[in-house]
């Protein structure tokens, strides 16, 4: 270590905060207000030369080589700071696969020599932002949309709620749209996220009643030319922009969606509750971004209350935070907020501790739980 | 030649388990094994700016945020900014003897995006002093962020208080030093003296955020104006500006240049460095550098007669030896099982090494016992996956190889080394350099088109020239390395 | 189409002897051709303007569309002045119009309209037809594009310095005398 | 794998007293502002620009076929200068590669169809992926790799980079020999 470090006016500790997202990793430090960078979660593979995200592992083995390179890209080319020095925050999803987990702690203990390791929910933290203790809270991520409620600042695990509407469900749903429309021609995953970004949106509920008649009545919005490379184009008609992002409000064979997602979790909790959560939506991830987005759902949570499900509730108002940051990066800021209080030195884990009984203290797991209570 | 251009044909096992060609993997002196970039600990060392080669103090680079203060990127298409000069008219026009000014501005010379398109003004120095932009809830965050901090604090006390009081349960009020004053305080019934970090003492959230009924309205000009795919930034644009990410091209603004970090390699079992680059950014020397690639005789294949299934084939490989010293070279066949015994090796190695530890012989870095001990639970070698399809019949003599020699390289004469040669085995030689010729015989079971890959097993004698305090003489050892061979497709059958 | 070459070149023009003309070519004036810089006025001929650049191995290649085979009349490939041809470049766009930059290694088919003020990238590959508008920047391996400030600078200072530098090193190839224009 | 011999045919090909190996068929403009250290490959049509500015090369460089090397130019206020160009040791320029920077350090290797704009400056131990583009002004560091259009880092390079680029050139030179007339 360079004598200086640790001499003059740092004396705060800086700590690794990181939320590996399923599209999109945000790192940075501690006490920061934004992440240092929002990058892709993937790896040069090297033996084949591409691109692999690190959510598309074999097996348990082939996911901690993923891990050991993304790793060591984070820190050598992001953080720029040698692992063993420094504590990490994972902020992590409540619902993340045991797997992933495990395999990440191993990673960071037992390959980085990781000194303490802090896990921090998601859902809870994001909560920081706003200095609030409960609310509902939906993230709506890459792969999944997930709503948990938090209520005094404990994530009311049973009242989770978890659909696949998330950003992949419309890039999907964007590729049959274009292919049927541009025929032979296929656009790759860089592509349609780039289409998703810059032409579509989520237009609002009574054009798009109109547009599940068999006529509608409207004018769509303006179609686009999209240049592929310079080789050849293709076109995005206008009710192709304007409601790719519908599956999010479709109500599936069980009558769920996104706005029964919301209502249904906070059905599920007490009844004393009921109304503040519906005072305290949190809508977080990359994919509430989109224009349109917050106004529709709120439009649609209102329709909602009508049905005969959702009318005992007897929710006459909804109302939304604003974070004091971008929405794709709030579960990160909290994390990076719990990091830089003393949190970490209290109930971090460290390596020797990690070494010892080699594996990660879980919410699923019975013998975390009994410490507990 | 394969390292840069052809596809790598010949891979050593390192010690891990881990396939690679020599030219990435390093040669420990200390433990003797081979270690590479996944077996050995990286750190950095020391941060500089990629465009103005600027070395930084690591403290300095945190203070900026791992960022060049003078260097910036396009926001546009990333790639390097220029600073340009224009000369605009004398700040008085009407003073006919005013020169007129230099500014300056930024230019991307790929994308042509430059700071005049964003509307920053341009400036009277050549470095700048660019305009800042400060996240709009800084304030709101610090504020939060202080909040928290307090309460986390006030949590620990009460913990650390309610320890105590456990503790004391059945302790005098009185120790060695008396009453202190705390408990004294606590006793006449008069508050505690709050920790200065506690002035706020939040016990419940103060400052919350509220919930508003209204959201962000739909926007509704996008039903009606068209869309200028060139206005609209793509994803790259909006996320290397995490706090602004902004939506259209006229909110980009230039980036600080990200720096950069060298990075020096340690060994996990013996904690020396195998790789320390030197300090100057521009530099391409190393103060340690014990690469694979100057200690381990190279193989190289020069060729191979076409394969068949069953059939015998012609191998020609040229070996080289790196080092200073002669070498000799035995081969040995392959085996799986090879792995376990390797495995008990290095298990030795460790074990030795922290006796040598634990003796003092090494008085240096380590005395933490439990550091030597790490390794064995880190690094477990794993098992060579890749298939060996095709028998190597190796020679039972060993060859030697003469150092290498610089000043050869210039001299085209005859060998002055006099070595006896066995023709079966070495079918041409030159300098440190020296030709073999095996028999491969791919299995018969093989499909044509199937790649064939064979293996067999280098000792070679390494001397190692490091003194210890023990051995102050160049010691001898062997050293043995699995070489793995790519040969080729199969292109007949029995 | 024509199989002799005719070459006129306008007076102040340098067209270094190594650089290779085929059919009805003429260069207007203050144009510098590079050596080994080619210009195949395949299709019919071809018009360069005042003031261009063309540096050694671009390609500017008058060559018909498919539909435009049969059609007895031959048209003429008209390029406006002030254009920089890079190293490397093939310029095959049907309309070319003033202060236009085609950096190295770029590819532009003859289905393309090149207005005013526009820069065709390092290494881009524009196909399709398109028509590109004033003042637009192809670059990077996905041809984005976007929209200048300004049109880019032009080159007269460095041809300038061109005009000094070649005649010193390469045989040019005569212009045409001044009395046999009038 | 070792080094095939590449094959040429003796008459096109001159050999200085340095070693140097140059072909006919180049374009060398002011052949007397080019400077070649020795045991250099020039190949077919390859342009070196000496007439613009001073090209110096080091030891064991290979400039392939088609390459072209250019000093790079700057503008001014009071007109254009052309900059001298420099070449290290044991530099390999791939086939068709457009090369304007300032300054090539040794031990770098820069692939087929590459183009390396104006004024960049390629430190040692560098390698530039083929068919990248890199933007004009680019500072490449060492021991990077540097690849696609926009030329971005795409990787390292080994820490052994330089004796692996001085065994290549080295063994490109010897392997470089005269085709056997039957």
């Amino acid at each position: 270590m360079p004598i200086y470090e640790g001499i003059g006016t740092i004396t705060d500790k800086l700590v690794v905060v990181m939320d590996i997202g399923a599209a999109y990793t945000k790192l940075g430090f501690s006490g920061e207000f934004a992440p240092r960078c929002i990058i892709k979660s993937e790896v040069l593979c090297k033996e084949s030369g591409i691109m692999r995200n690190i959510r598309d592992y074999k097996d348990k083995e082939d996911l901690y080589d993923l891990l050991v390179d993304f790793v060591h890209v984070l820190y050598f080319k992001y953080a720029l700071l040698s692992p063993k020095d420094r504590p990490v925050v994972v902020v992590e999803s409540l619902l993340c696969p045991t797997i992933f987990r495990e395999t990440l702690a191993k990673v960071l203990f037992c390959h980085y020599k990781v000194p303490v390791l802090l896990v921090v929910p998601s859902h809870l933290v994001c909560l920081a932002t706003l200095a609030i203790d409960t609310a509902l809270v939906l993230d709506i991520g890459f792969s999944e949309a997930i709503a948990i409620p938090v209520c005094h600042g404990v994530p009311v695990i049973h009242a989770w709620q978890a659909l696949p509407l998330a950003s992949q469900a419309v890039h999907d749903n964007l590729r049959t749209a274009l292919a049927t429309h541009n025929t032979g021609v296929t656009l790759s995953d860089w592509n349609l996220e780039d289409v998703k970004v810059r032409c579509c949106f989520v237009t609002p509920q009574k054009r798009s009643i109109e547009f599940q008649k068999s006529t509608p009545n409207l004018t769509p919005c303006p179609e686009v030319k999209y240049p592929l490379q310079g080789s050849n184009s293709i076109i995005i008609p206008g009710k192709v922009r304007e409601t790719m992002f519908e599956l999010f409000f479709e109500e599936d064979n069980d009558h769920q969606c996104l706005s029964t997602m919301i209502l249904d979790a906070i059905l599920k909790v007490n009844v004393d509750l009921r109304l503040q959560l519906a005072e305290n939506i949190f809508l977080v991830g990359g994919t509430v971004m989109t224009p349109g987005f917050k106004a529709r759902l709120k439009e649609e949570l209102y329709q909602q209350l009508n049905n005969e499900r959702y009318s005992k509730l007897k929710i006459k108002t909804f109302k939304f935070h604003s974070p004091p940051c971008k929405d794709n990066y709030t579960a990160w800021l909290g994390g990076a907020i719990y990091g830089c209080t003393e949190l970490l030195s209290m109930k971090g884990l460290s390596r020797e501790t990690y070494l010892k009984e080699n594996r990660l203290p879980d919410w699923a797991n019975m013998k975390d739980n009994l410490r507990t209570l | 030649m394969s390292y840069i251009i052809l596809p790598d044909v010949v891979h050593y096992a390192c010690t891990c388990g881990i396939l690679k060609p020599i030219s990435k993997l390093y040669f420990c002196r200390h433990c003797l094994e081979l270690r590479c970039g996944f077996c050995v600990c990286h750190e950095a060392d020391s941060h500089y700016c990629d465009k103005c080669a600027e070395n930084l103090p690591s403290s300095e680079a945190r203070l900026k945020k791992n960022r060049c203060g003078n260097c910036f990127d396009c926001p546009s298409c990333h790639q390097q900014l220029s600073t340009r000069a224009a000369t605009v008219g004398p700040k008085n026009p009407d003073d006919p003897k005013a020169a007129p000014r230099k500014v300056f501005y930024l230019l991307c010379l790929l994308c042509r995006w430059s700071s005049r398109d964003v509307g920053i003004p341009d400036q009277a120095a050549v470095s700048g002093g660019w305009p800042e932009r400060e996240n709009i809830y800084a304030h709101r965050l610090q504020e939060i962020q202080d909040m928290y901090k307090a309460i986390v604090l006030s949590d620990k006390q009460q913990k650390l208080d309610k320890d105590k009081k456990k503790q004391r349960r059945y302790m005098s009020f009185t120790d060695r030093t008396g009453i202190t004053a705390s408990m004294l305080r606590k006793r006449i019934g008069w508050p505690d003296v709050p920790n200065p970090l506690l002035k706020a003492k939040p016990t419940e959230l103060n400052n919350k955020a509220i919930a508003k009924e209204e959201v962000e309205e739909f926007p509704e000009d996008l039903l009606t104006s068209p869309v200028n795919l060139s206005l609209a930034t793509t994803m790259e644009q909006r996320l290397v500006q995490p706090e602004w990410q902004p939506t259209t091209i006229d909110k980009l603004f230039p980036i600080h240049k990200h720096l950069s970090v060298k990075r020096s390699q340690r060994c996990r079992s013996c904690e020396h460095n195998v790789s320390k680059p030197e300090y100057n950014p521009n530099s391409i020397k190393f103060k340690i550098q014990l690469f694979a690639y100057y200690h381990i005789p190279e193989v190289r294949i020069i060729t191979v007669e076409p394969l068949r299934a069953g059939k015998v084939s012609e191998l020609l490989l040229k070996f080289s030896n790196p080092t200073q010293h002669q070498t000799s070279i035995t081969l040995f066949p392959y085996k799986v099982d090879d792995v376990i015994a390797c495995e008990d090796n290095r298990t030795e190695v460790i074990s030795q090494s922290s006796e040598e530890k634990g003796s003092g012989s090494q008085p240096s870095s380590i005395t933490h016992t439990s550091l030597t001990r790490q390794p064995s639970i880190t690094i477990k070698p794993r098992p060579i996956k890749t298939r060996v399809v095709a028998d190597v019949v190796v020679p039972n003599a060993s060859f030697v190889l003469p150092p290498r020699d610089d000043a050869a390289e210039y001299d085209d004469s005859g060998d002055a080394h006099n070595i006896q040669n066995d023709p079966k085995i070495v079918v041409w030689r030159k300098s440190n350099k020296a030709v073999i010729k095996l028999q491969v015989t791919p299995n018969s079971d093989l499909n044509i088109g199937d790649e064939v890959t064979t293996a067999f097993t280098i000792q070679h004698i390494y001397i190692n020239t490091i003194t210890t305090v023990e051995n102050k003489e160049p010691q001898k050892c062997e050293h043995k390395v699995k070489v793995f061979l790519t040969l080729g497709n199969l292109v007949g059958g029995s | 189409m024509t199989s002799e070459n005719n070459i006129n070149v306008m007076p102040g023009a340098i067209v270094c002897e190594e650089s290779k003309l085929d059919g009805d070519i003429t260069i207007g004036s203050h144009c510098i051709i590079h050596p080994a810089a080619i210009i195949s006025a395949e299709a019919g001929p071809i018009i360069l303007g005042d003031f261009c650049l063309v540096e050694e191995q671009a390609k500017i290649i008058h060559r018909l569309r498919p539909e435009q085979t049969n059609n007895e009349t031959t048209p003429v490939l008209i390029i406006g002045s002030h254009n920089v041809f890079e190293i490397g470049c093939t310029v095959e766009a049907a309309k070319i119009g003033s202060n236009n930059v085609f950096e190295s290694k770029c590819f532009v088919s003859n289905k393309v309209n090149v207005t005013n003020g526009c820069i065709i990238g390092a290494g881009c590959k524009l196909i399709e037809e398109q028509t590109l508008k004033n003042n637009t920047i192809v670059y990077g391996s996905k041809c984005f594009q976007r929209e200048g400030l300004d049109r880019p600078v032009t080159q007269t200072a460095q041809m300038d310095t061109l005009s000094k530098m070649l005649p010193n090193y390469h045989h040019i190839r005569r212009p045409m005398k001044k009395d046999y224009l009038n | 794998m070792e080094m095939q011999d590449t094959t040429y045919d003796k008459s096109e090909y001159v050999e200085t007293a340095s070693g140097n190996k140059v072909s006919r068929k180049t374009v060398l403009c002011g052949s007397q502002n080019i400077v070649l250290q020795g045991k250099v490959i020039i190949q077919s049509d390859a342009i070196i620009r000496g007439d613009l500015a001073n090209v110096r090369t080091g030891r064991y460089c290979i400039i392939s076929k088609e390459a072209v090397i250019r000093p790079p130019y700057k503008q001014f206020s009071k007109g254009v200068a052309f900059f001298p160009m420099t070449i290290g040791d044991h530099v390999y320029v791939g086939e068709r590669s457009a090369v304007s920077a300032a300054i090539i350090g040794s031990y770098v290797y820069i692939g087929k169809n590459v183009v390396i704009g104006r004024r960049c400056v390629l430190k040692d131990c560098c390698i530039i992926e083929d068919n990248a583009i890199i933007a004009p002004e680019t500072i490449i560091p060492p021991f990077t790799r540097y690849g696609g259009s926009p030329g971005m880092e795409v990787g390292s390079v080994p820490e052994c980079q330089q004796d692996l680029m001085i065994d290549f050139t080295r063994s490109y030179y010897q392997h470089f020999v005269p085709a056997r007339i039957l």
